[in-house]
């Protein structure tokens, strides 16, 4: 039956999530040069068209329609056949199925659009579109369907991601790292610096990103209530942690707390907490947030040694948020916070933190390959990267023909 | 008549601007520019890697005044600006052929 | 009764129709130059107040006050009398009648706010100020109460308006067409290029709208039921839709698809869907979608041929979205879908088809003729064109004494 | 027992709460210059995590914990012991525990950013950290366990603030007050014109304040019933009577009404009514917005002519503001309006004007003197201000090895 | 060959290129540029104070021509920028020694 | 002494601060321009409808010399920006009367 207080808040949270694309598009375009800061939104942002498209044609029934074998939906939700104002009788039982069906959209479309951090500043539109659109089929969804379809083998196995530390960050992390290995980096890279041409259009980004994640993560309980309340206050500390932590690392070690710290700080904090959000308490939320500061920051310092140009930190951040976070739910998760959850290793169960590193290597090494082919195959036939001439000009004026600020 | 660029502080331009007000100097065109020099750029840290700046926000003032002023704008400007400190910036004198109002057309001194 | 999980989305829904203003203010602030900005704010944001104080004042009454023959509500509401904690027996059964009061405010807020850009970059604050007022009381309450209030004569006739498509789009449109009649163009129009001053901004406008756009079209349920979770829906499905087809046209015509491009299609399909959002399923509300990416477009670049100053495009964009999609209602709307709706042409009933046109029609012309009467007075006796020295120095300068940006 | 309705508004007030801080940085950070935005920007987000570790370790169960002779928590909630998904019996009974704590956590966080502003652009970054702490704990907690705290003696003493004119508003202002006393003004001071270098960022961040505020009023209900709904329309009809005022007042005596005054009118309302907003009808917010907006605006010209450098006005707008709200309900309260509030000066009843005059009276000394004690230490042991070459520099260089824009 | 600077109302702009263009000179510099001189600044309102900002936006254009044709470019600059109020602006007339094209290292006139 | 002001395209600025700084030369200053010749403007679209935008980012610098070093600093500018397309951009060389430096008052050569 639906409950109007459950579904006040998953309406209001998908909003929030939906509002998380457009506080992307300002984390990652503060962080890249003026002359490309509207390219960057776009591939952000156009994630909303063309994501939401594929979502309600084939996107939900493939990652929440019947299952088949544990590896996929049927096509029998296709084109949202039946899903209407009922609720559905397996998510999400207190709300129409409809707002089941477009919250999880908003999670679909952020996706692909976390991924493009990695190669921001040099890459086509048009080839990134078609990526973008052949990931969400061929990555997002059978992963989606692994670990929340109902049937799906990962979640049978035990595997548990409250909000997205597979789903989301882990696949969007592992395509990054394919997409940073076949694309050439930015031209200037390594000799030239790109500073961040605006980093208060960062720092909003930052704040529009927190207040969505509550959405995110408390939003994934699906319904307003206590574990509702355990993702929400888990999600804040995390962040607030991840925020402290990258902070006094960077304070120590360079002299100085930056602003970029802080934000980047709170993001690594916020993705890695993702995966557990709604099965531990508040202080191994903290103690997951100081390490995701702690190893992000470590993350990143290592790629800029290895010379990866992972622009705007993707891997660094996502993808090792999402990997630390599932093997710290392996760790922290009790049921005594969520009886619906697992009992982890300091809980005396081992077995869940190998069956949460199972789940990462899985969906770590599926995501990768599968970018990496999608990505090798796209370039050879359309061409991935801007002309260098291009890359001199913009992709504001060379992509979109506009510029972003004229006085 | 002579052209006067200043390169300065840029927070030193309240000063630089009342001290010419006060002899009398009522016009001038200011623009913002960067400065390389001696004085040592700073360092900016970007997620954890640091990045040396080396060009620095300077205010440059162009004057154009009458031969005979030359020296006595320079001394103003100078002590004005005048820190002490590396980096103060630099005043360059540059001939001028010709000044014209555009409002009325007058040419020369009178039109300073 | 109360149902608090009604009250709690409908108090969410007004906050977000609230930030709509704003987000509107940034929308319409960034397309204009930046000696323009504060003033192009400043004309959207004292409508809160403006408005607020009309409204409890004597625009609640006006529009939901006890019906007279029809055409207006009485006084009985006068300064929000007996408007108080307790349900209406009458609107939003199940949430404090100050809940739906407010809510309601938040609408006639943004309305004459829309208006704006039609005529940005030029007009003196204190004379649009006096306009804005008596355009509330002449022009927005009364359409308010025909089709919204209990016993509204367009609402007896079944005219239906979901969200605002006649409410709030089209009476702004026309007004919009009626002031670019009245007040000319900017000086060096069709010869200079007006370019936007700040596109990120108007990006930020864009997420904030869509973002508030799930309170105004979701909210308008009036409870967290199957209804709102179908206005929800049809919302976000509009706006992605718009956003698409205007991009794709774009590419196609003009050989790149750019942000403006992208945002303005959201905001096409956004408002166009408005009218239709609970009454129609999925699939139409992407019709709708595509449809408003489509005309909206042409209507666009239509005035541009014509030379209308339609500066920000509110006509093309707003009075043409509210026309489009109250008579796409009238195409789409099916029973099946909201029992309380109507069966629309493709559900078999062409009739419905028609009572939209007409009130299409009655709005639109209504709105027009109150509002160029109006324009034409005020011109007279305050004059409503800044100077053209003062257009020159800019608005902020001019009408607020501030610039926007120092350094 | 736990509502939905009433989680799900707490949850998503919470979320807007926190939302409030990343606004006030955007707030403060436009209207300083270009060199200390992000300087000013830290000093509100690092507060998210500061304020948030020492929340869950000590300041909930010092502020809400079992009483202790009215004037503090004990710490037998110490790190959040027994404080999980169970209602407490005492506060906010309908919703997790949980949910009660994080939405206190919120205001924790802010109260100590609001006054950052009365002394921005020339403190070091350390040792305010340091100030922020001590001041939590033995300011902050403190009066918050006297004025919400079951038990707290003012609130035993019939004191009233629904949504922290005292707690908030007012602590803060009095320790702006004190810093403003121990912290030399801004070189240049009474010179130079610290003009704002970006509006538009203090006007979106206003927009954020305002729909945030919607939270920390309307969620200080603690459900989603008609109480909310009264603090929701008079938060939202204050703030407009403020900015109304404030424009007005402006325009009268400075020939033009600004954006920025607008913008603060609007603030001053809604910081004014929050101690007021669940206790008074709309009448009575709209009286007391115009009263905030005419009393600030003459305090901040005061402000001026005896030369404190308040520097973005956190006295003569939070401060007064806390002060005259809390009054002003001593005179506007009624429990026609709400039960559980009081009968006031209009009502007929006196006395508890006195007991919100004691309140204030109180609150402001002991909020001044602690904060006063707390800066001359510190600043005897760390030197609070920057040099004069790092002020040269600016904060965002000096103290953060960063630059806000780059081209 | 001589530069000329012109320091004149940004809104003017679109005006000047156009006359100079008509006179088939196709090449210049622009850049923004603060003024100080006869103009009044104009009052701003900060939190109900005033304050008074001197220095007012121009446009600074500089092209570089050939000697003969150093009347002829003032006179349509002057033209075109005028609107007979104050603050119309300035042009200054410096010699220049040489110029290098740097596409083609061609020098002198051919490089203009 | 002279005044070099170099017209260059913005992506080639470190390059051609390195070539400087490799020849000795530590001054300069620069700002940001807008430059107008043979290099075609871009098209830019608003709302459907296309602009065209004549005026080209550019990054002027800005070298005292000693007479001598002219030659050679045009000719380490000159390579160091160049790309062969249009638009590479202009140098030009203007007399200069006086340096002074504002921190000790020197002038002249030991200015520079
Ligand atoms: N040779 C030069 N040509 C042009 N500008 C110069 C030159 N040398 C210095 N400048 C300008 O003067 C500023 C101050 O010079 P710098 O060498 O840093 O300090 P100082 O003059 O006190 O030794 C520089 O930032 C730069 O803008
Ligand atoms: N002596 C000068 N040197 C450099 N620039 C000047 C000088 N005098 C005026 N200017 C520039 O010319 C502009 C117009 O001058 P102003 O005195 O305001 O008007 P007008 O030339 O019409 O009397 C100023 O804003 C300033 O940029
Ligand atoms: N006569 C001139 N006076 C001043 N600046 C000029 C002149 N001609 C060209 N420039 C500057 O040089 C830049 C490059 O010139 P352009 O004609 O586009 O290319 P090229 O020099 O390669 O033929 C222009 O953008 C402009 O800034």
């Amino acid at each position: 039956m639906i409950n109007n207080g459950d579904t006040a808040f998953v309406l209001a949270a998908a909003g929030l999530v939906l509002l998380m694309t457009p506080g992307l598009a300002l984390f990652y375009g503060g962080m890249v040069r003026g002359k490309n800061v509207l390219g960057t939104f776009m591939q952000s942002l156009m994630m909303i068209a063309l994501v939401s498209i594929e979502w309600v044609a084939l996107g939900y029934t493939m990652s929440f329609g019947p299952d088949l074998h544990g590896v996929i939906g049927s096509l029998a939700w296709l084109g949202l056949n039946t899903v209407g104002a009922a609720p559905s009788p397996t998510y999400a039982t207190t709300i129409p199925q409809s707002v089941f069906m477009i919250y999880q959209c908003m999670f679909a479309i952020i996706t692909p659009a976390l991924i493009t951090g990695a190669i921001a500043e040099r890459v086509r539109f048009a080839p990134f579109l078609v990526f973008a659109l052949l990931w969400s089929l061929l990555v997002y969804n059978p992963v989606c369907h692994w670990v929340w379809g109902s049937g799906g083998w990962l979640a049978a196995r035990g595997v548990l991601d409250f909000a997205g530390g597979l789903v989301v960050h882990l696949t969007s992390g592992a395509a990054a790292l394919a997409a940073v290995l076949v694309i050439p980096p930015r031209s200037g890279f390594g000799k030239q610096s790109f500073m961040p041409h605006n980093l208060p259009m960062t720092v909003l980004g930052t704040g529009l990103l927190w207040f969505g994640w509550f959405g995110f993560n408390g939003g994934s309980a699906l319904a307003a209530n206590g574990i509702a309340a355990t993702a929400f206050v888990s999600t804040h500390l995390a962040g607030m942690a991840g925020m402290a932590a990258w902070s006094l690392i960077e304070w120590a070690h360079r002299g100085k707390p930056t602003t970029l710290g802080a934000a980047s700080g709170a993001v690594a904090g916020l993705a890695t907490v993702t995966p557990a959000a709604g099965f531990v308490g508040p202080v191994p939320a903290i103690l997951i947030g100081v390490i995701a500061g702690v190893i992000c920051y470590n993350a990143v310092n290592f790629k800029n040694r290895i010379g990866l140009d992972d622009s705007l930190d993707v891997i660094g951040i996502h993808g090792v948020g999402g990997f630390v976070g599932t093997v710290c739910l392996g760790v922290f998760a009790a049921k005594a916070v969520n009886p619906a959850g697992a009992d982890g290793l300091l809980a005396g169960n081992p077995a869940f933190l190998g069956r949460q590193i199972f789940g990462v290597m899985v969906v770590g090494a599926y995501a990768f390959v599968v970018s990496w082919v999608l990505l090798k195959v796209i370039n050879a036939v359309m061409g991935l990267r801007v002309s260098s001439e291009a890359e001199v000009t913009g992709l504001d004026l060379h992509e979109h023909s506009e510029t972003a600020y004229n006085n | 008549m002579k052209k006067i660029e200043a390169i300065i502080k840029p927070f030193k331009l309240d000063d630089v601007k009342e001290a010419l007000n006060a002899k009398g100097i009522k016009g001038m065109t200011l623009s913002e520019v960067k400065g390389y020099g001696r004085q040592k750029g700073h360092k900016e840290i970007y997620r954890g890697a640091e990045y040396v700046v080396d060009f620095i926000p300077k205010v440059k003032l162009e004057l154009i005044v009458e031969a005979e002023q030359v020296e006595e704008v320079i001394e103003c400007i100078r002590q004005a600006a005048l820190t002490g400190k590396i980096g103060d910036g630099k005043i360059f004198v540059l001939p001028v052929e010709d000044v014209i109002r555009v409002r009325t057309g007058e040419k020369g001194k009178s039109a300073i």
